[in-house]
Parts: structure tokens; sequence; C-alpha cells
């Protein structure tokens, strides 16, 4: 019976993604503070403020509903399995097949689902403008999204990330088009999902301009722990996923490797982010349909292209 | 077998109807118009009565009195006591000048030549004159009715396609039934005459003027 | 079997005439709805048990006297059978409730279980006049439904809209028949199966078809009555329109083209595609534009029609590639939506209806906050809305994640126009599925959420138990479609395996109840799984807050980043909630643009705001033909008025034309 | 002798009714002789006569023949129970009643004279004194509208009839050569048996001036302009029997001498002209339907776009055609009729015939409003109603032979169907508006109409089919 190690194995993948998640956030400040030569915090900065929240009380606005509670546990049940479901230092993993690239993109989507609508519960025009920004960003992140999952289904004839991880680790892909394409888009996508500069910037204070801080201003205490927690997870679930299709050095070389490697990937990513972040400036909100919208097209084009780069 | 003489008068009847249309065409003034009318008629009957002596058919000879005095004597009698009762205007008010009202009626009777002439090959000559004939009749009296306004004109202008019609049944040698359908158009005509008087076109209308009888349509209101 | 259905069927008529009886008396709503629900459950029983089954058919002497009419229950039938009896039997058990507000329950008892019969009758027909006679007898039953609330203004324009599209529709498939069956007159379905088509015909005959059965079923741009006639109706009759006769309208669909044309053709595939992509994004547009609940939700079933007819656009272009598991994939996803959709559109409008019991308003503006008032139709709804967003763990997902799956296998498709087509369909299905989960944030947000708007939003009532029941089961069904999605989908191979000669890999026998379209290794997804990962992720969450973290707990009034204003009215609105989509997308497809007028800086007059937005496809479709039509008994009116000299004229020119005619002839 | 029957009756009804005075006694003979005449129909059924001379019954007028006397009684019962409320709003005269009674049996009589003449020429004169009395009838308001729609109607009328005895002359003439002289030559039977012998150049032209004659009466543009006045102008029970009766007379008389050129090989097809004509009713009738203000004017129009579809259909011919052009009339008889008798009732309850002044009737009169809903769904060819067979029958086929015509065909309909839901739900819904005061209304001819078109729509009897596959067989 392999089935308990197997677990086992699933079960530390889990473990790690939700460790690990609020030290890439930390390092990902750290770069940005140094290069704006700040001394910046700790990167375990995150973890102790989450250990804050969690011992702060909780105030709730007087009309809040269940909703407005149950949905911090919601997104971080949700974007947890969906991280989980991504492979980081292994492949096949146990319960891997239970969903795939779409799935995930779908769990996160339900994590958006419940944090817009927590946005809206209490009635205040903040809530109302974090959300409705929200969805007017997913509305096209999320499909190029899934344009850049068929792009990259219809190189690898799968869209569960083991498979994918596999094939572009073991099969001559070369360097394509659609791939390139798909990079791009896909970065960009994950900016946009992760309120990252510039589409959102995540450390923002002026009103005006939030999207993700405006939909959470409500939230206090261990409620906002969760959310935070579960925004980290989205950002390490992005890293992983752009890792494990596009640079899936190690995986298939033991735990061991792979997790060093994984590790190495996610600082690099960190480190990227970080000076990607301070060498940007913010755009305004409604640039960012033509910056997602050239994401859409990336993909979309990438789909098409792969026609003419399997003709080469 | 009908003679060449039989042929021929009758031709020159059918023909003189056609003529008489023409001149009925021509008035402008409503007395002449009614006048003209009894010619028609009486011209009609002539052609009757010529049908039945050379048809052999006397039952013919009673839609040539009916012709004679219904249509020649009493109906332009009523018209012209009805213009005068009701004090209708004298002119006739044509809707296209007489000139072009006399070319399209030529071009009716082209028209009809037209048709006729090569679809009754098979007919015998009598019947196909008249037939071809009668047609240029019912054309000018239709267009009589269409290019005048006054009621009394139009009337007119039935009768004279009715007499067409009955220049048709009386050549058609042998047709049965044409006394009674020449009892059921004047009981027609009848109608006609004794509605505009019955109706109190006059009372109601002021003239009997159609373009002022239509006026009163339900959906102006 | 067929006889089954058929009983049922004589049962509702009479059932119609019983409610014109005793619609004035007290009982008359429990009689006739409870009559519907115990008949809708016995069709639903039926159905489920002949669906595995052969098809059996009979002949009545009714109809056509030479062909007769003809019925059957074959597996397609019987699959859009459980749809009917499961959409109706719900609605009937909510109407148990909800009919009881009903002001005058004369003008729907006697018409809604014809309505029914009609529905139950369209999908057991078996030749094209049995066929289109249930099709236009829903109709005109579902027209005297929307016009049962005739004194309400606007209702008679969306009944008009209706009958005239509804009447288009039968028409246009009348004209598709009629090329199906030829000069003959044999217009039985098996003759027309047996009869090969030309290609040619067959193109004509599925663009008719696409006409005809798409604008029954709100294909853009012939979907303009939906939104009409959708909010006008009651409640349970907008469930039953949405969710069950747009769904029977797609079977028209799938009857004629799949079963009665033959052998598709690529091309086919693709006019499908792009309709069905259009419709699936323009009708979520349209949706998002709309602050009418009832609207809104009519919009939505334009954009889930567009789902299926992309799902049933690929079934037609790897079916004329020869590629039969791919079509009976795509097929199978099809079907499976259409199986959610009535699921979950059902219970939507159950929810908006029961909103509007509660309130009187349909307008979402004017509600907010309901969460408190009307909790267990908040949490049904919210299902629902979650459902319809295309979210796992529900069933919305596992059909469009099935459709997603037949868009990969389109490389296998030789045909180029097919290879750049189906990828820009999967977009617009992308785009469709995160522009509607947008939608029901802002309608789940608007309407629920927030705080009340107005008095009649503050003083709102649960609803009776009837409605909130009737809405728990299909939330409960919701779930269960998206945990057990591989038993709907056994339950659909007999169906494709009739349609498109193969079907999808036994599902119950896979390894922890996961879903494998084509392999393993392919892809798979286990909605089961992912609930209960989820399940257990957030009791961990919960459990360990409650091990580690502090308990406290304080009510305050909301921070509101430091300046709260106690009105409601400074919420966001629907307006204000799609306004940033609104910009982004409507400026393009409506001309939507706001004018905001600012008083000079000192002047004490308010601010306003307005917004503009056109509806493209009435602009240029409707309101032309509308103007012309116009235009042209205009024009004709005169000859109302003419005089009697006039009509001689005419009389006189038809004589003289005809025999100039003849003479030239001659 | 039993056809005598059927033409004995109504004249002696007339007969009797220009004799009494009190209007509820001739009310009831007027429903008597009507049902007599209906009985004496049915009659036909089991004892066909043989063809004299003069008479004959044969398998297409027998259908004629029993719609009329059914139409005719169900009016006369509808009649009694409209004029009573006429006599009170002081619109007629005892006086006239008694005319109009005596005038409604001689309209019968003549329609049923022509529709069992087996002659030519008695068919003409038939149809003449069926025009003369409804004329008369039209008029009876003695309203400047009545008597302009009478005249009008009139006159039109007379230049038809003209053309139609025109034609019938040619006929003759055509028949003359093969035949013989005498009366032979216009007898049906007779015409029919030899007509492949005929002249056909001069069938062609006898049949311009016959379509032209009769399809005036029959109220096909440009010759219809008659048609929507008469029937808004007169009283309702004359408006159902001229659309009920009528046009269906004068278009069995066109029926009969398209059979006549269907036997004759070297005639033209009467198809393309009927087609054409039947088309342009149609759609013109269709868009004058939206301008309508006044609701009997619009069903008039209705009738000129249903004599149009039947035109058509006969046109189309091919047995799915004329069977369905058969079954066209019969329904739209019915149903016009039944439509007739509640816009009747409306009228009366409303005082007006305006239809802006009408609202909301499913509400104050629910029995009229609903009434008259299922049969503008009938008439405009919704299921379960019989309509939907015939125009199911006559798009399908249509298109599969001339797919151009069949777009047309079907554009006309469309364009009809919007007018009457448009016009019949401001009728029938919304707010009330105008009087909402009971009405004495007889509901049995309406609801009798209605369920024979609705057992007709889901089936039709095996006799019937039969007796209408053979006259579509005869029709060509």
């Amino acid at each position: 019976m392999a089935v308990i190690p197997a677990l086992l194995v699933q079960g530390v993948q889990m473990a790690l993604v939700l460790l690990l998640a609020p030290l890439l956030t930390g390092l990902t400040r750290k770069v940005k503070a140094r290069l704006q030569r700040r001394q910046g915090p700790s990167v375990i900065q995150p973890y102790r403020d989450l250990k804050r929240l969690l011992h702060k009380d909780v105030v709730l606005a007087e009309n809040a509903s269940w909703l407005f509670r149950v949905a911090p546990y919601v997104i971080f049940a949700v974007t947890w399995v969906a991280a989980a479901l991504v492979p980081t230092f292994a492949t096949g993993l146990l319960f891997s097949w239970s969903g795939d690239l779409i799935a995930i993109t779908a769990l996160l989507g339900s994590a958006r689902f419940a944090q817009a609508l927590a946005a809206m519960d209490i009635g205040t025009s903040f809530g109302g403008i974090g959300a409705s920004r929200e969805v007017m960003i997913a509305s096209l992140a999320e499909p190029a999204m899934l344009m850049i999952a068929l792009s990259v289904a219809l190189i690898a004839g799968s869209t569960q990330l083991s498979t994918i991880a596999d094939y572009m680790a073991f099969s001559a892909v070369g360097l394509r088009v659609t791939l390139a394409l798909g990079l791009v888009a896909l970065v960009i996508v994950a900016l946009a999902e992760n309120a990252r500069i510039p589409v959102d910037n995540p450390a923002t204070h002026l009103e005006l301009t939030m999207v993700h801080e405006a939909m959470v201003l409500e939230y206090s205490g261990r409620h906002l722990a969760m959310i935070e927690l579960a925004a980290s997870l989205k950002l390490l679930l992005y890293v992983s996923v752009i890792a494990c299709i596009f640079f899936p050095f190690g995986l298939a070389h033991g735990y061991v490797i792979g997790l060093i490697a994984y590790l190495l990937k996610l600082a690099v990513a960190g480190v990227l982010l970080g000076v990607f972040e301070v060498s940007i400036a913010k755009m305004r909100v409604f640039r960012v349909p033509n910056f997602l919208g050239a994401a859409l097209m990336l993909a979309l084009l990438g789909v098409l292209l792969r026609f003419v780069s399997e003709g080469m | 077998m009908i003679s060449g003489f039989a042929f021929d008068v009758s031709h020159m009847l059918a023909g003189l109807l056609v003529l008489v249309s023409f001149a009925m065409l021509y008035q402008d003034r409503l007395y002449a118009v009614i006048n003209v009318l009894a010619l028609h008629a009486f011209v009609l009957a002539i052609s009757v009565a010529w049908q039945a002596h050379i048809q052999h058919a006397p039952h013919l000879y009673i839609t040539a009195l009916i012709a004679l005095g219904f249509k020649a004597i009493a109906i332009p009698m009523a018209l012209r006591r009805m213009v005068f009762r009701l004090g209708i205007h004298r002119e006739i008010e044509t809707v296209v000048s007489i000139g072009l009202t006399m070319l399209a009626g030529i071009a009716m009777v082209a028209l009809s030549l037209m048709v006729m002439l090569p679809v009754t090959a098979h007919v015998d000559p009598v019947a196909r004159e008249d037939i071809s004939l009668a047609l240029s009749v019912v054309l000018i009296g239709l267009l009589m009715m269409v290019t005048r306004r006054n009621a009394v004109s139009q009337v007119a202008g039935f009768l004279s396609l009715e007499n067409g019609v009955n220049l048709a049944a009386t050549g058609a040698q042998g047709m049965p039934l044409v006394v009674e359908i020449s009892v059921a158009f004047s009981i027609l005509i009848a109608f006609i005459v004794v509605g505009i008087f019955l109706f109190r076109i006059r009372e109601r209308f002021d003239t009997v003027d159609l373009e002022a009888l239509d006026r009163f349509r339900g959906e102006r209101r | 079997m067929i006889a089954l259905p058929l009983g049922c069927i004589v049962l509702l008529m009479t059932l119609a005439l019983v409610g014109a009886v005793v619609a004035r008396t007290a009982s008359g709503g429990r009689i006739v709805y409870g009559g519907s629900l115990a008949i809708s459950l016995a069709l639903l029983l039926i159905a489920l048990l002949s669906i595995g089954g052969g098809s059996s058919t009979v002949t009545l002497p009714l109809g056509l006297p030479w062909i007769g009419a003809r019925f059957q229950l074959d597996p397609l039938a019987a699959f859009f059978l459980v749809v009917v009896g499961l959409g109706s039997a719900g609605a009937s058990y909510y109407a148990l409730g909800y009919g009881r507000h009903e002001p005058e329950p004369q003008r729907v008892l006697p018409f809604y279980p014809a309505f029914l019969a009609g529905l139950t009758l369209v999908v057991v027909a078996a030749d094209a006049f049995s066929f289109l006679f249930a099709w236009e007898l829903m109709s005109l039953a579902s027209w005297a439904l929307v016009m049962s609330h005739d004194r309400e203004p606007g209702n008679a324009n969306a009944g008009f809209v209706y009958i005239v599209m509804a009447s288009f529709s039968g028409l246009a498939l009348l004209l598709c028949f009629g090329l199906l069956a030829g000069a003959t007159g044999d217009f039985s379905f098996a003759a027309m199966q047996a009869a090969h088509p030309s290609p040619g015909i067959a193109a004509l005959a599925l663009v008719l078809a696409l006409i005809g059965a798409g604008s029954k079923a709100g294909v853009v741009p012939l979907h303009a009555w939906l939104p009409l006639a959708h909010p006008a109706a009651p409640s349970h009759v907008s469930a039953l329109m949405s969710g069950v006769m747009t769904k029977v309208a797609v079977y028209g669909f799938i009857r004629i083209v799949f079963d009665l044309l033959g052998a598709p053709t690529w091309w086919g595939g693709v006019i499908v595609l792009a309709v069905g992509g259009i419709t699936a994004v323009l009708g979520v547009l349209y949706a998002l534009m709309e602050h009418d609940l009832k609207r809104l939700l009519a919009y939505h079933t334009v954009e889930n029609i567009g789902i299926i007819f992309i799902g049933l656009g690929l079934a037609l272009a790897f079916g004329a590639n020869l590629l039969p598991a791919a079509a009976a994939l795509a097929l199978t996803a099809a079907l499976f939506h259409v199986f959610n959709h009535s699921v979950f559109k059902s219970l939507l409008f159950f929810g908006s209806g029961a909103v509007l019991t509660a309130t009187g308003e349909r307008d979402m503006d004017h509600l907010g906050g309901l969460i408190h008032r009307m909790p267990k139709t908040a949490f049904a709804f919210l299902i629902g809305c979650i459902a319809i967003s295309a979210l796992p763990p529900l069933n919305g997902f596992v059909s469009e994640w099935l459709t997603f799956q037949a868009i990969l296998l389109h490389p296998d498709l030789p045909q180029w126009g097919l290879k750049l087509a189906i990828p820009a369909d999967g977009a617009l299905l992308a785009l469709s599925a995160a522009l509607a989960a947008a939608c029901f944030v802002k309608a789940f947000g608007v309407t629920f959420l927030g705080r009340a708007r107005t008095r009649v939003a503050a003083d709102a009532r649960e609803v009776d138990g009837y409605s909130t029941n009737a809405m728990f089961v299909f939330a409960a069904l919701c779930l269960l479609a998206g945990i057990f999605p591989g038993a709907v989908i056994d339950l659909l191979a007999p169906v494709t395996q009739a349609l498109t000669g193969a079907h999808m890999p036994k599902q119950l026998d896979v390894a922890w109840l996961s879903i494998v379209p084509v392999e393993t290794a392919r892809s798979s997804y286990n909605g089961l799984l992912v609930l209960v990962f989820v399940t257990i992720s957030a009791s961990l969450g919960v459990l360990a807050i409650h091990r580690f973290a502090s308990h406290a707990l304080r009510r305050a009034p909301a921070w509101d980043c430091g300046f709260p204003d106690p009105r409601p009215q400074t919420q966001y609105t629907a307006g204000s909630f799609a306004q940033p989509i609104r910009r982004v997308y409507g400026a393009v497809v409506f001309r939507a643009h706001d004018t905001v007028t600012m008083p000079p800086p000192g002047a004490t007059a308010p601010a306003s705001i307005e917004k503009h937005i056109a509806d493209p496809i009435w602009d240029a479709l409707y309101a032309p033909i509308a103007a012309a039509v116009w235009w042209m008994s205009q024009a004709l009116n005169h000859l109302q008025f003419l005089t009697i000299r006039r009509y001689l004229g005419f009389v006189f020119a038809a004589l003289v034309i005809l025999l100039l005619a003849l003479a030239l002839w001659q | 002798m039993t056809e005598t029957l059927v033409l004995a009756i109504p004249l002696l009804g007339a007969a009797l009714l220009a004799l009494i005075r009190d209007y509820r006694l001739s009310a009831k003979i007027n429903v008597t002789a009507s049902g007599l005449a209906l009985i004496a129909a049915l009659l036909l059924l089991v004892d066909r006569p043989a063809a004299g001379q003069f008479l004959a019954v044969d398998d297409l007028n027998i259908v004629f023949i029993l719609l009329s006397t059914f139409v005719g009684f169900t009016t006369s019962v509808f009649s009694a129970s409209y004029i009573g409320h006429e006599l009170e709003e002081g619109r007629l005269t005892p006086n006239y009643l008694r005319f109009y009674h005596a005038m409604f049996q001689l309209m019968l009589f003549g329609m049923n004279l022509a529709l069992l003449a087996n002659n030519i020429g008695l068919m003409w004169v038939a149809v003449e004194l069926a025009t003369l009395t409804t004329v008369v009838m039209v008029g009876i308001y003695r309203t400047h509208e009545a008597i302009e729609a009478a005249w009008k109607y009139f006159i039109l009328g007379s230049v038809g009839i003209a053309l139609a005895l025109f034609g019938t002359i040619l006929v003759y003439l055509a028949a003359r050569p093969v035949v013989g002289e005498g009366i032979d030559a216009m007898v049906w039977t007779v015409l029919l048996t030899r007509a492949h012998d005929f002249d056909p150049a001069l069938l062609n032209v006898a049949f311009i001036f016959l379509l032209l004659g009769y399809g005036t009466k029959v109220g096909l543009a440009p010759m219809h302009a008659w048609l929507p006045d008469a029937h808004a102008e007169g009283p309702t029970p004359i408006s159902a029997v001229l659309s009920g009766l009528l046009l269906n007379v004068a278009l069995y008389a066109l029926l009969r001498f398209k059979v006549l050129l269907a036997a004759n090989p070297g005639a033209i097809a009467p198809g393309p002209l009927m087609i054409a004509l039947g088309l342009l009713s149609l759609i013109f009738a269709a868009f004058m339907l939206y301008r309508r203000r006044d609701i009997k004017r619009m069903f008039a129009y209705s009738s000129i776009e249903h004599m149009g579809i039947t035109v058509f259909a006969f046109g189309m011919a091919g047995p799915l055609g004329n069977f369905a052009g058969l079954l066209q009339m019969a329904m739209h008889s019915l149903t016009k009729s039944a439509i007739f008798f509640s816009v009747g009732h409306v009228a009366q309850v409303k005082g007006t015939q305006r239809i802006a002044d009408m609202g909301g009737l499913t509400s104050t009169h629910p029995l009229l409003g609903w009434g008259l809903i299922a049969g503008v769904a009938a008439i405009a060819g919704l299921p379960p109603f019989g309509v939907f067979t015939s125009e199911f029958l006559l798009v399908s086929s249509t298109f599969a032979r001339e797919p151009l015509l069949a777009i047309l065909f079907v554009f006309g309909l469309l364009v009809s169907f919007g007018a009457l839901f448009l016009r019949v739900s401001s009728v029938a819904f919304g707010e009330p508006r105008g009087p909402t005061g009971p009405v004495t209304a007889s509901y049995v001819p309406m609801f009798a109409h209605l369920a024979l078109v609705l057992i007709a729509g889901v089936w039709l009897p095996g006799p019937l089919v039969a007796w209408f596959q053979h006259v579509a067989v005869l029709l060509g």
C-alpha cells in the first residue's frame, strides 16, 4: 500500500505551501525596501503580523452578516487547496488529479467571489469600489489564465499540472513562441491577481486607488489574518504555477532536489518581483483593462500560433 | 350558316355601339351624357333584335325590348329627372382631359382586339366580332367610370359597360339564360338608380359627387 | 413506455380545464399546483426509468390524417423529459406557496398545466406536425402566462414581442421541416431521418433550425423577448420559461440537427460556434448592465444558452470529422449544462420570486440587506449564484469544464476554420464565465448584502415553507450534480451514443468518483474531493483559530476609512457596481457613457450623473424592422381612404394589365 | 329533392318573415328556418341526389353547403341575441328588423343557390342575388358611413359581377363548339367532362375576367376596397356572414372555373395568377391591419388576408396545396364568424367599435375577452386550432417547391400576426376602458365555432379528409 506515504507527501506539500507563503511575501517586501534604500522589515515580519492579528479582537461592523464571518475561512481554505494542487517539489502527488489547472483557476475564482461578496456585505462605498474593481480585473485576468491553460495544454496534451510539468521537464519542447507568449501573459495575470504593482498596490493607503485593500477594509483580527494568509498563499501559488510550467527543473529528481530547486525558484521569484515592483509605477485603474487585455490577447495569440510553431 | 350580309349588319351595329361609347366618353355635359346613353341602349336594342333575327332565337327579342324600354327610355328619363330634381351641376368634372381619355379609349379598343381576335379564331365570325367589340365597350365603360367624378356619369359608364356585356351575351349564339341574365342586370341597374334616390344621397351628402361621399369614412373621424 | 408520458399530458390538459373551473375558488391553487406536482414527478420518474432503454413509439389517429400523430420516447427525449419533469415539479411545488400571492389566479391556473403539457409534448413528438403543434402550444400557453399581470406597465409590450418572436420561431421551424419533408408531405421524423438531404438542403435546414429553435432558446440576436417576457411572468413561470422552455428549444435544435439532418458538416459547426460564443458573451454583458433582478436572470439565460450552443457546435465539428468520442464529450458537456442550467436558473428565479413576494420589488437598487431578513432565501440564492458562476465544487463548473476539455481536443480537427474558431470560442467562454461571476457578485451583493435601501427591503419577511423548500431542494441538486458529476455523465451515455455513435467512458467506475473525459493523464476532476479538501482545510483553519487565536468579538459601526455615511443610499448600487465593467466593455458594445454635471464652485446645486446605455441589437435589428413595418403600414394606409372611383381604377388597371400580359404572352 | 329543400326553406322563410311584424317571433323563425336548412343540408350527406341541369351536389360543393348552412344557422342564433340590443339602442326600428330577417333568409337562399347551381349562368345570377341582399343589409343602419359602405360595395360588386358575366359568356363560347348550343354548354357536369377539348386560348381570357370578377367578391387586393367598409358598417351578424359565407361562395365560383381550366391541358395554369393575387392580398392586408382603429374593419382586413392565403393555396395546387386551401377556407369561415360574434357583443358593451376605447376585456368580460383571444389565436394560425393545420401544410409544402414564394408568404403571415396580436392585446388586456356593463350575449355560437375549429386542429374526421382529398385531386 503506497497510499500512506503518498498521503504523507501530499500532507507535506500542504504544510509546505502554508509555511512558505508568508516568507515569500516577506522576502518581496524586504527586496523592495532595500531597493528603495530602506531598511525594511524582517523577512519573517509577515509571520509576526499574522500572530499579532490572531491575538487581536475582532471588531465587526454592526450589520455584518454570517457571510462576512464565514468568508475568510472559505477564502483561506479554497486558496490553500488550490495551492496544494500545484506541484511544488514533486509531481504526481496523490490528489493532484482531483483538479487540473482549470479547476485551480476556478478555485481561485471561488475565493475571489467570496471576497467580493464579503466586501459588499457591510454596505460601505469602499467595499463596493473594491469589489467592483476586483471583478472587473478578474473578468479579464481569468479568461487570460484559461487561455494560458489552453495553450499550455495544447502543447503538453493535458491540463493536469503534474502531467504538464513532466512533459515540460522531459520532452524536447524547445523554445516556442507559444510558450514565450504564455509566460508573459501568465506573469501579467499573476501580477493582477495578486494585487501587485502596476495593477494594484499591496501597500497603498490611498483609498481611491485601492482594489484588494478596499475589499478587506472592514476586516480585523483573526479574520484579517486568514485573508492575509490566503493572499500570501495565492502569490506562492502563482509563482509555483509559473515555476512548474516554465521552469520544471528538479521536479523529477527526487523530493530533496525538488525541494531545494523549489526554494531556489521561490527566492528568485521573490527577488524578481521586488525588483519589478520598484521599477514600475502603478497604473490608473482604467488602464488596467488594456494591460490585462494585452495578456488575454497574448494568450490567445499563443494558442493560435501554436499551429505555426508546430508546423516548423 | 350566317350569311355575309347578316354578318355585315351585326358587325356594323357592334361597331356603332363602340362609336357611341366613344361619343359618351367625349361628352362633358350631364344631359348630353344621358342622351348618348339612351342612344347607346338603343343601338344595343337594335343589335340584339338583329341577333334574334339571324339566330332565329325569339327569346332574344325580349332582351331587345328590355334594352329598348328600360335602358333606352326609362333609365335616361329617370336620370334626367334626377339631375333636374337634385340640382346636380351640369358640368362633368373629368379627371383627365377628354382628349387623353379618348386616346385611352382607343388603346382599350386596340387591347381588346389584340386579346380577342387571336383567341377567338375557332369561334364563328359573328361571335368573334361581337365579342371583341363588346370587350371594347366594356373597357371603355370602365374607363368612363374611372375618369369621371360625377355619380350620374359613373352610372352611365356602368350602363354602357353592362350594354357591352349584353352584346357579348347575345352575340354568343344559342346562349341560354340570356333573358334571365338581362333581367337580373336590369334589376341591378334599377337598384343603382333607385339607390341614389332612396339613400337620398343628395339630401345627406349635398351632391352625388362621390368625392364628397367618400369623405365620410369610418377611420378618419 | 411512451404511453405513460402521453397519459401525463392528457392529465395535464384535464388539469388545465379543471384549473379554469376552480380558478376562483380558495383551493384552486392547491388543486392545480398539487396535481401538476404529482404529474411532473410521475414524468420525472418515467423519464429516469426510460432513459437507458430503447425507444418506443406510438402513432395516434390525430393530427395530420395521413401520417397520424406520432410520439416517441428515445434516450434524447427521455433526458429532456427529465429536465422538464424536474423543472416543472420544482416550479409546481414552489408555486404551492408562491401562487398564494397571486392577485388574479384565474389568469394563471388554467394555463399553467397547459404550458407543462406543451413542454412535455414537444419532447415526445415524433412528427413535424405534432412537434410544431406542441411548440406553438407551449408558446401560446406561456404567452397567456406572461400576460397574466396585464395591468402592469410594459407587460403588454413584453407579451407582444414574445408572441411575435414565438411565431417567428415557429415559422422558421416550419420552413425547416418543409425542407426536410420535401414535397411528398411525409412529416414523420422517421421519414426525415431516412431521407438523406443534399448538402445544400442540409445547410439551409441547419440555419433555419438555428433561427427557429435558437430564437426560442434565446440565441443572440434573437433573444430580445427573454428579458421582456421572463420578468413579466409570475416567478414560477419565469423559472419554467427560463429553466425548462429554453431547454426544450435546445432539444428542438438537437433533434433536428443531430437526429434528422444526418451527417453534420464542419462549417455548420463553425456557425453554431460563432453564434454560441457571441451569445454567451453578449448575454452576460447585457446582464451586467441590468438592475432588474429578473431581467438580469433572463439575460443570464441567454448567456448559458450560448454556452450550450458552444458545446453543440463543438459536437457538430467533431462529428463532421468522424471523431465520435470527442463529439460525445462535447455533446455531453452541452447536455450536462442543459441540466445544470435548468436546475440553477429555476433556483434563482425562485429566489427572485421570493424577493418579489417579500418586498414587491424587482429593482435591485431598491433592495439590499435581505440576508438578514430572509436568511433561507439568501442562502439558497447564494448557492445558485455560485453554481451559475461556474465555481467549483458546484455543478455549473463541471459542465463548463467539460466544454473546455472538448475545446482542448480541437487540434485533432483538420479544418483551419475550426482550428481558429474553437480557441476563439474558448476565450469567449472563459470571458463569459468570468463576467458571470462578476454579475452574480453584483446580483447577490446588491440584493442581499449591505444595508436595506428602502422601507420595503427593511421590512421584508422570509417567505413560506414551500418556496424555501423548493429552493433548498434545487440547491442540493446543484451540489449533488457538482460532486457526483459521473452519475449525470453516465446517465447521458445512451443519449450521446444514439446521436454521435459514441459515449464518454463510464465514469462511476473511476476511482474516487473522479470524472475523466478522455484519460487520466490528460485531465480529471473530482468535485467531491475538492469539496472534502476545502471542508477539511476550512475546518483546520477554524480549529487552529479556536485553538490559538483570540475569541473576542466586538460589534461596532462600520469603519469605512473613518468617515462612514449612515445613509444606505451611499452604498454601491447595481449601476455603480457595474461601472468599471461598463466602462471597459460597455463603451464598445453598448455605447455606454456617463455624463457628469458638476455645479460651478460655490453653487449649492447638486451634481448629477447620468448613465446612457444603448441596446445595439435592438437598435440595429428590431427597431429598424419595427420602423419599416410601421412606415410601410403608414405608406399603404392611405389606400383605405380613396374614392370609389380610384378603387375602380385599381380594378380597371388590374384588368388591363392582365389582359395585356395575356395578349403579349399569347 | 333534398337539394330543393335546402333552397326552398330559406325562400319560404324569407316570404314568411316578410309578413311578420313581431321581431321576437321573426328572430325565432329565422333561427328555425336556418336550422331546418342545416338539417336539409345534412340530409344531403345521406341522400345525394343525381346532378340535374340546374342543380347538382358533389364532393366539392357539399363541403361548402354544409359550412354555409351551419354558419347561417349559428349566425341566426347570434343575430337573435344581437338585434334585441340594436332595437333598444334605437339603431333599428321594428320595420327594419322585419326587412332584415327577410333579407337574411333571402341571402342564405342566394348563397345556397350559388353553391348548388350546376349551371354557370344560374350560379352567376345567384351570386348577384346574394350580393344585392347583402348590399341592402350593409346599409341598413342608414348612417352616412353605412350608406357609403353599401354604395361602395354595390358599385364595386356590380362591376365585378359584370366582369364575371363576361367571363361566363366567354366560357360558353369556348364550350359551344364542343358541347353544342344550348343549356348543356353551361352545365358544370357537362363542361367538366368535355373541358379538355375546349379552346384553351378562350378559356384563358375567360379566366382573367372570372378571376377579377369573382375575385372582387372574394375580396382579393386590389379589388378588395368594398370589403373592410362593408364589414365595419353593417350589423355584425352580416359581417359574420360576409366573412364566413359570401367570400366562400365567390371563392367557390372561382374554384369551379379553376377546375375547368385544370381539366384543359392547353390552358394557362391558373396557379401563378392566383398565387400572385393571393400573395398581394396577404401582404397588403397584413400591413393594413396595423393602422386600424375600428375593430370590425380590422378583422375585415384579416378576412382579406385569409382569402389571400386560401387563394394562394389553391394557386399552389397539388394535393397538399388544395387540401390546405379547403381546410383554410373552412377554418377561416368558422373562426372569423366566431370572432365577429365576439366582437359584436364587445362593440355593444362598449358602445363603439373604436379599438382605442376598448381595453381590459379579459378582466371585465372574461368569456368575451378570452373568446376573442382564442379566436385571434386561431385565426393567426396558432394551435390547437385548425388554421394551424392548413398553414402548416401550406408553408411546408410550398417551401419544398417554391422557397421564395414560401418566404414571402411567411413574411406576410408574420406581419399580420404581429398586427393582430398588437391590437387584440390592447383590447383584451390592460386597464379596462370604456363601459363595463353586463352583456346579454349568446355565447353558444361563438364557442361552438371555436370548439369545431379546435377539434379540427387536433383531429380531422376521416370522411372529411376523404372529401377534401378527393376534391383536392379534382382541383388538380
